[in-house]
């Protein structure tokens, strides 16, 4: 039960921000919108590693042979993805200040001149 | 060789790349090569090391076993990529070592991106892929946003794009090892075999994880990102982009896509055609280069993911799939990276003030043959590629794909063809030059420095000055080495199919040395092509063959008659008259098609040699490509004759035949290409070229066809197109041929340029071959082939005599010349014969032509075409008088007054083509009895000899009593002129004839060889409605239309973009039914 | 508007492609046969009581190093993209309270060396590396904003980075030679489980990946503060 | 595990999210953004996954946030929303 509601959390907020990528004009609202919908996906990936009633992944001397672990890789992947969610977030806000500070706006049709 | 020792060099120098740099700026470019080349050493090695038969490399991380942990393997596939990724990211790396301002960080990413390619196309860990993934696209984002404001812009885009996709493919992974319990992805394959992934959950993963890694592939129409950043990042960058990196992307596709379902398989590879079709579509309506390169990559990777999953359905062993699929993708990635380049060099060059210098010779010939790959044409593993996915396609029946391929391809022709044209060609100066109806017709000067004028030293030191540039010479050579490859795993590696393109290259490379030198060297080779082939060949075959090679051999002797160097004359000019020979030698339908194709675009090339010719050139060009793909469709059907009905067959042939021979309809090219081409070319193009499609045409009715459909021998074949199904296609061909006789004949009388005149002269002489042809008997096709012999002749005779007056009087308009006769005898003469040859009458041998023609057509029951085409010879005096009487007759002109004869180099073919057509006209069973025993073999004969009579059902005609009794005729009467009148004549200089004592200066208004038949143009005019054309135009005109209307998609909102990919997404799902 | 009505669309396109997920999620209890394993093996094998870290640092460790790869590429490139020019390097006015400035101070070094706590215990307690990476670099941040710094040592912070980036990559070359492949630690002695020196070289690896994290954060964080006016952060 | 308390955590990162989107401040709506990690980072300690929950709430909250606070600040006049949104 939990998993379901931990997932369904995970997809509403991926959800939720891509809404906001699609319709948020600003291009700050538009990275926050990439970045819920980067902690949606780590939710759902954390929620589908847990298992009911197990335990960190942890063993050390209060673990008694029997006991239910959580599964290990869900978390490892996402510890990864969060670092390199950062780092595409940083990537995209370093942009947005770069088109700020050429155009003084910050709404995202102001940057289409290539367009042909 | 460990190819993790790759990864962590690459790895170690980013990150010590600052140090480096404290160092100096030397030793951080050093070691910045030195990793990139350790890189291209490990991957070569591995693929050498496969390529001599070693199992496929397995390689696991930190000492456990996959799926315990991360594990590599490398394939011949992914060694290929991998080393061809390596490659081009090396070239890249000392071509952007140039730039110095924030080099450091440059380098960094650099290596990054060098990584991350490395790892896409090595790492068999699904999540891995995902990191390798980032990587390479961090690099790029970052790399990107280096060129300038607007490429901010669309590095912006291009994050917002890759940020979706990239969480697509989290959530795909995540699912998948849910349910699989492994991220190895061979152990995901293992597990949907055994039916893990059957639900809506497996599928809905497999989907946003395959459309994850296709929007990095950038599909149609959720691309519009990938094409600003194409656009606007700098061209050493987008030419690792399109390269290197997608290649890499595409190749972890294939990797995944053992988890695809038959349904999402096709889905996705019609996503692929889809992409190529409608990205050249779009394609053609560029003006940046760079987008439009962008617009051609994105395509091509289209084309190749439709390629794998085509080649993924029929189950064929994977060397086969790979010959395809990595054809086209290894192609792609050379190509498209040297165009970036170059395109880059030439714009520094620009920058610095020069003037981009593409139409230089070396790099013209690398622009050359990047394009000429990316077009899929012989040699170049593209095109054996291509031929083999047609083959796919034409066995499996599938129509609409295939006319989409084509499509696509030509749309892809039309553009890159046109920036070839358009940057290797130097400009025109429109400075003296005449123009009749907005039409430029004389030669401008060209501005800047040019082939014809700079010294080949000057050329080669400029090169050397820049040594970046050189290093774009590697993948062109690259690409030579895969051509040898797949035509060596294709068959064709013998010298008879690989002798023209030698002999290009050869002539390219000995573009420094005097054009003369070469120009022999071309003459030696071509005539000793015809000495080796002579004997090798039998019947029609031997015929066409001595008059492709020798009649090319006299015409590239008449081109010595310039002492420029002509790099492309030469090269062009040699490889297709030797493809010539290889077509007349060819047996299997890939020796065949190839050889046809080498010919028809070399023709086009060498067309493209003049001055003004690049529109011309253009159209021959999408017609020698468009008649290239119906001809392909036939021959690859070989061996499956149900897909293809007889009639299918035989009409796809014959149009491709047809438009080369340029019959009425499609002959909207001949005019332009004939008449812009270098004088010289234009005789080879008209006199000896344009017999190949004749040649063809009886080829393939005779042996082809009937070897693909074995309707029990040629001779069924023939009497089903003769009287039996197939008869009405002889009659509309028959048709065709007198039409395209009468209405050229009648366009070629209202020409003022005398090159035009002869252009449409040629395509009416073309169209009596065709009607001659269209008879499908014996008596038809030995007029055919007489006809096409004498018409080599005096064609070639034409064009040289009027190459020689345009030499000297620099004009080609007629009412510019006039009284020539006097300062060029032996040309007057050439032209005299040759009309009397053309027009028909006796005693030279185009009567015994025209004899033949309407006995066969009276024989073969077309009273009616018969009694048009002699409508058609009599309106052709009028163009015959016009042209002597104009050029030669008349009064003189002020700017002719100190000409000379021509060159010794053009009277000398003259001389020896006079003596063959006396020869034939006095004896025409030198001729004839080959040619009659020739067809005779093929099919029963109607005609015979006795002694030196011809002799047929309807009549007989001896040539040499002809001959005989007209020169009596014509003689008594000359002798008796001179003897009688000599001494009443008054001799007058030329130019004792003043207009009531004024000078006219506008000749227009007052020559009397201006608009020299205005009272005919008022009755035929309305024939001259260039039908043809407007429906070509319009054809083009709606091409464009749709074109334009498509490319509103891309707004330049990156907003919009990001929606295009949702709702891109959400079409996929429907059709790979997800939702269901 | 259309586009409003065409983001809906797509919204509802995204959710249906969704659902299937939420709707139909696999629901068996027992870990994948691949987590079991490693909870079985990963204690003996490897001699690191977190299991994450085991994963990360070593069966995964090729994903690691990747991620480290990604945080420099990004770091050079946010470095690229928002390159000082000269006139933007300006003398802070930020005027920070005494209280904050001397707090600043005292707490610097305890982050500090929770930082490191964290990375050298990656392989027993939960965090590690990028943790204890992120820690340190949070102390740092603190020392800029209690304005008792203006500005980093770039020399040392790039010396800091490449050193522990090149020793990662020299330690990953090191398992393929002296022990059984790439990114192997097991060429350092496995100790007592559940010590500090234990696990071979996973707690080496990790205190690299946090000093190159910390010092790659820093980098990121450096790059985007604005240099000329600071009294605008909040609004 | 008390399942209430996961749903209100749910709920309340929803409309974390919700707010961050349509907060008219920028800097406002980043903090929100900020609470949408946090609490995700609370969530992941009580699925046991500690290291994801430390690591989300240093990088996913904090540092994230600084960033974002950063580029705000460098991006200064834009403080007004598009009236439209």
């Amino acid at each position: 039960m939990i998993i379901q509601i931990i997932v369904s959390v995970g997809a509403l907020l991926v959800l939720i921000g891509l809404w906001g990528l699609l319709t948020r004009r600003n291009l700050i609202k538009m990275i926050i919108g990439f970045s819920i919908m980067d902690t949606g996906t780590h939710l759902i990936i954390v929620g589908l590693g847990y298992r009911e009633g197990a335990t960190a992944p942890i063993l050390d001397s209060s673990i008694t042979p029997g006991t239910h672990f959580v599964d290990p890789i869900p978390s490892a992947l996402v510890l990864t993805a969060i670092v390199i969610g950062l780092a595409v977030t940083a990537l995209m806000l370093a942009y947005a200040v770069r088109l700020y500070s050429s155009r003084g706006s910050a709404l995202i049709e102001d940057f289409k001149e290539n367009a042909l | 060789m460990n190819p993790l020792i790759a990864l962590a060099v690459l790895m170690g120098t980013a990150f010590t790349m600052p140090l480096f740099e404290k160092a100096g700026l030397k030793p951080a470019r050093l070691i910045f090569l030195a990793a990139l080349t350790l890189l291209l050493v490990i991957s070569g090695g591995i693929l050498v090391n496969l390529l001599n038969g070693a199992p496929d490399l397995e390689v696991a991380t930190a000492g456990f076993k996959a799926p315990f942990s991360i594990n590599f393997r490398i394939g011949l596939a992914e060694a290929a990529v991998w080393s061809a990724a390596a490659l081009v990211l090396l070239i890249g790396g000392s071509y952007m070592i140039h730039r110095e301002e924030d080099g450091m960080y440059d380098r960094m990413l650099y290596l990054v991106l060098a990584l991350g390619v490395t790892g896409l196309i090595l790492t068999r860990d699904l999540f891995n892929l995902f990191v390798f993934l980032e990587i390479s696209s961090i690099a790029v984002y970052g790399l990107i946003g280096r060129g300038g404001e607007r490429s901010l812009q669309a590095g912006f885009k291009y994050m917002i794009a890759g940020g979706i996709s990239s969480i697509l493919f989290l959530i795909g992974t995540v699912f998948l090892y849910r349910l699989t319990g492994t991220l190895n992805i061979d152990g995901m394959a293992a597990a949907a075999g055994s039916g893990s992934l059957a639900g809506t959950v497996g599928a809905s993963a497999v989907f946003i994880l395959a459309i994850s890694m296709l929007i990095e592939l950038k599909p149609f129409p959720a691309n519009g990102w990938a094409l600003d950043a194409y656009q606007e990042a700098p061209s050493g960058i987008g030419a690792l982009l399109s390269s290197a990196q997608a290649s890499a992307v595409f190749i972890a596709f294939t990797k995944i896509s053992p988890l695809f379902g038959d349904r999402l398989a096709a889905v996705l590879g019609g996503i692929g055609m889809l992409t190529f079709f409608f990205a050249n579509l779009m394609g053609m309506r560029q003006k940046d280069e760079k987008r439009m390169f962008g617009y051609s990559s994105t395509g091509q990777i289209g084309l190749v993911i439709f390629a794998w999953f085509a080649v993924r359905g029929t189950g064929m062993p994977e060397t086969a799939a790979w010959f395809i699929v990595g054809g086209l993708l290894l192609t792609h990635l050379f190509a498209k990276a040297g165009l970036f380049w170059l395109s880059g060099l030439a714009d520094k060059s620009k920058g610095e003030g020069g003037n981009g210098f593409l139409h230089k010779v070396l790099p013209s010939a690398l622009a050359g043959i990047f394009v000429m790959s990316l077009l899929a044409l012989p040699p170049f593993p593209s095109f054996f590629a291509k031929m083999e996915l047609v083959k796919l396609l034409v066995t499996g029946g599938s129509w609409w794909i295939l006319t989409a391929l084509f499509l696509g391809s030509l749309f892809e022709a039309a553009y890159l063809f046109t920036w070839l044209v358009k940057k290797t060609k130097a400009e025109c100066t429109d400075g003296g030059a005449d123009t009749v109806n907005g039409d430029s017709l004389v030669v401008g000067k060209r501005a800047g420095p040019d082939i014809l004028t700079d010294s080949p030293a000057a050329e080669v030191s400029s090169l050397l000055k820049s040594s970046t540039s050189l290093w774009v010479v590697i993948p062109a050579l690259a690409l030579g080495g895969l051509s040898a490859a797949w035509a060596y795993m294709a068959g064709v590696f013998n010298v008879i199919a690989m002798a023209p393109f030698a002999a290009a290259l050869l002539m390219l490379l000995l573009a420094f040395l005097p054009g003369r030198v070469r120009g022999f060297l071309a003459v030696l080779v071509s005539a000793a092509a015809a000495w080796w082939i002579w004997p090798r060949t039998e019947g029609i075959d031997q015929i066409f063959a001595m008059l492709f090679l020798g009649g090319g051999s006299l015409n590239l002797f008449a081109g010595l008659y310039r002492k420029d160097r002509r790099p492309g004359f030469w090269a062009f000019s040699l490889m297709t008259v030797l493809s010539l020979g290889a077509l007349v030698l060819a047996r299997t339908p890939l020796e065949i098609f190839m050889a046809w194709e080498v010919m028809s675009v070399g023709a086009v090339l060498i067309a493209l040699q003049g001055k003004r010719a690049a529109g011309p050139a253009r159209t021959g060009m999408l017609f020698a490509l468009g008649g290239g793909y119906l001809l392909m469709t036939v021959l690859m059907s070989i061996g499956t004759t149900t897909v293809l009905s007889p009639a299918v067959a035989a009409i796809l042939v014959v149009i491709a035949f047809l438009s080369k021979s340029g019959a009425l309809g499609l002959h909207v090219w001949v005019p332009g290409s004939y008449a812009e081409a270098d004088n010289d070319a234009t005789s080879l193009l008209s006199s000896v070229i344009s017999k190949a499609g004749i040649w063809a045409m009886m080829i393939f009715s005779i042996r082809i066809l009937p070897g693909i459909y074995g309707l029990d021998g040629p001779e069924l074949w023939l009497q089903a197109f003769n009287s039996g199904p197939f008869s009405f296609l002889s009659g509309i061909l028959g048709w065709i041929g007198v039409l395209t006789a009468l209405v050229a004949t009648i366009v070629a009388v209202f020409q003022e340029d005398i090159k035009y005149t002869l252009a449409w002269s040629s395509i009416s002489q073309l169209g009596y071959i065709i009607l001659a042809f269209s008879l499908f008997d014996h008596f038809g096709w030995t007029a055919a082939i007489y006809l096409s012999i004498n018409h080599f002749l005096f064609k070639a005779m034409l064009f040289l005599a009027i190459t020689g007056v345009i030499y000297r009087v620099k004009t080609r308009l007629m009412y510019k010349m006039g009284g020539l006769i006097a300062p060029m005898p032996i040309t007057f003469i050439t032209v005299l014969i040759a009309i009397i040859a053309l027009a028909g009458v006796p005693p030279l041998s185009g009567f015994g032509g025209k004899w033949l023609v309407y006995s066969a057509l009276i024989q073969g029951g077309r009273p009616v075409q018969a009694a048009l085409a002699m409508f058609s010879s009599g309106i052709a005096f009028l163009y015959l008088y016009r042209l002597i009487h104009s050029i030669f007759l008349g009064q003189r002109k002020d700017d002719s007054l100190g000409i000379k004869e021509a060159p010794f180099w053009l009277i000398l073919p003259q001389i020896v083509l006079i003596a063959l057509i006396m020869l034939i006209s006095a004896f025409p069973t030198v001729i004839l009895k080959p040619i009659i025993a020739a067809v005779g073999e093929l099919m029963p004969a109607v005609i015979g000899f006795e002694g030196s009579t011809l002799m047929s059902a309807i009549g007989y005609w001896n040539g040499s009593w002809v001959m005989y009794v007209t020169m009596g005729v014509f003689m008594i009467p000359l002798v008796l002129l001179l003897i009688g009148t000599g001494r009443k004549t008054r001799k007058v200089k030329q130019f004792n004839i003043v207009f009531a004592a004024e000078r006219p200066y506008r000749p227009e208004t007052t020559h009397y060889a201006h608009n020299f038949f205005a009272p005919y143009r008022k009755a035929l005019g309305s024939l001259m409605n260039p039908l043809g054309r407007k429906f070509w135009e319009g054809s083009a005109g709606g091409v464009t239309a749709v074109s334009s209307a498509f490319r509103r998609l891309y707004t330049g909102n990156g907003q919009t973009y990001a929606l295009h990919i949702v709702l891109f997404t959400m079409a996929a799902a429907l059709f790979a039914g997800v939702f269901a | 508007m259309i586009k409003r009505f065409l983001a809906i669309i797509a919204l509802l396109g995204a959710a249906a492609v969704l659902l299937p997920f939420v709707l139909n999620l696999p629901t068996e209890e027992a870990l994948p046969e691949l987590a079991s394993k490693y909870i079985e093996n990963a204690p003996g094998e490897l001699g690191a009581a977190n299991l994450v870290t085991s994963i990360i640092v070593t069966y995964r460790g090729l994903d690691t190093l990747g991620e480290v790869a990604v945080l420099f590429a990004a770091t050079a490139a946010v470095g690229l993209l928002l390159k000082r020019t000269g006139n933007e390097v300006g003398v802070s006015h930020w005027k920070s309270s005494e209280i904050l400035k001397s707090g600043g101070g005292f707490l610097f070094p305890l982050i500090i060396l929770y930082g490191v706590y964290i990375f050298l215990h990656g392989h027993l307690t939960p965090g590690g590396g990028f943790q204890g990476g992120v820690v340190i670099a949070t102390g740092f941040l603190l020392l800029l904003l209690s304005g008792s710094v203006d500005s980093f040592n770039h020399t040392v912070m790039s010396l800091v980075e490449s050193l522990s980036g090149f020793a990662y990559v020299a330690v990953a070359l090191a398992g393929l030679i002296w022990a059984a492949g790439f990114l192997d630690p097991r060429f350092l002695p496995q100790g007592d489980f559940g010590r500090l020196f234990s696990a071979g070289a996973i707690p080496v690896i990790y205190s690299l990946i946090g000093l190159k994290v910390g010092a790659e954060l820093l980098g990121i964080l450096d790059a985007m503060r604005c240099k000329v006016r600071r009294e605008g952060v909040t609004a | 595990m008390n399942i209430f308390i996961v749903i209100i955590l749910g709920v309340l990162m929803l409309a974390a999210a919700g707010t961050a989107l349509y907060m008219k401040s920028l800097s406002a709506a980043v903090i929100a953004a900020g609470a949408v990690s946090l609490l995700a980072s609370v969530l992941y300690l009580l699925l046991a996954a500690p290291d994801v929950a430390m690591t989300e709430a240093a990088i996913g909250s904090a540092l994230t946030t600084v960033v974002f606070l950063y580029a705000l600040s460098r991006m200064r006049g834009t403080k007004k929303e598009d009236p439209r949104d």
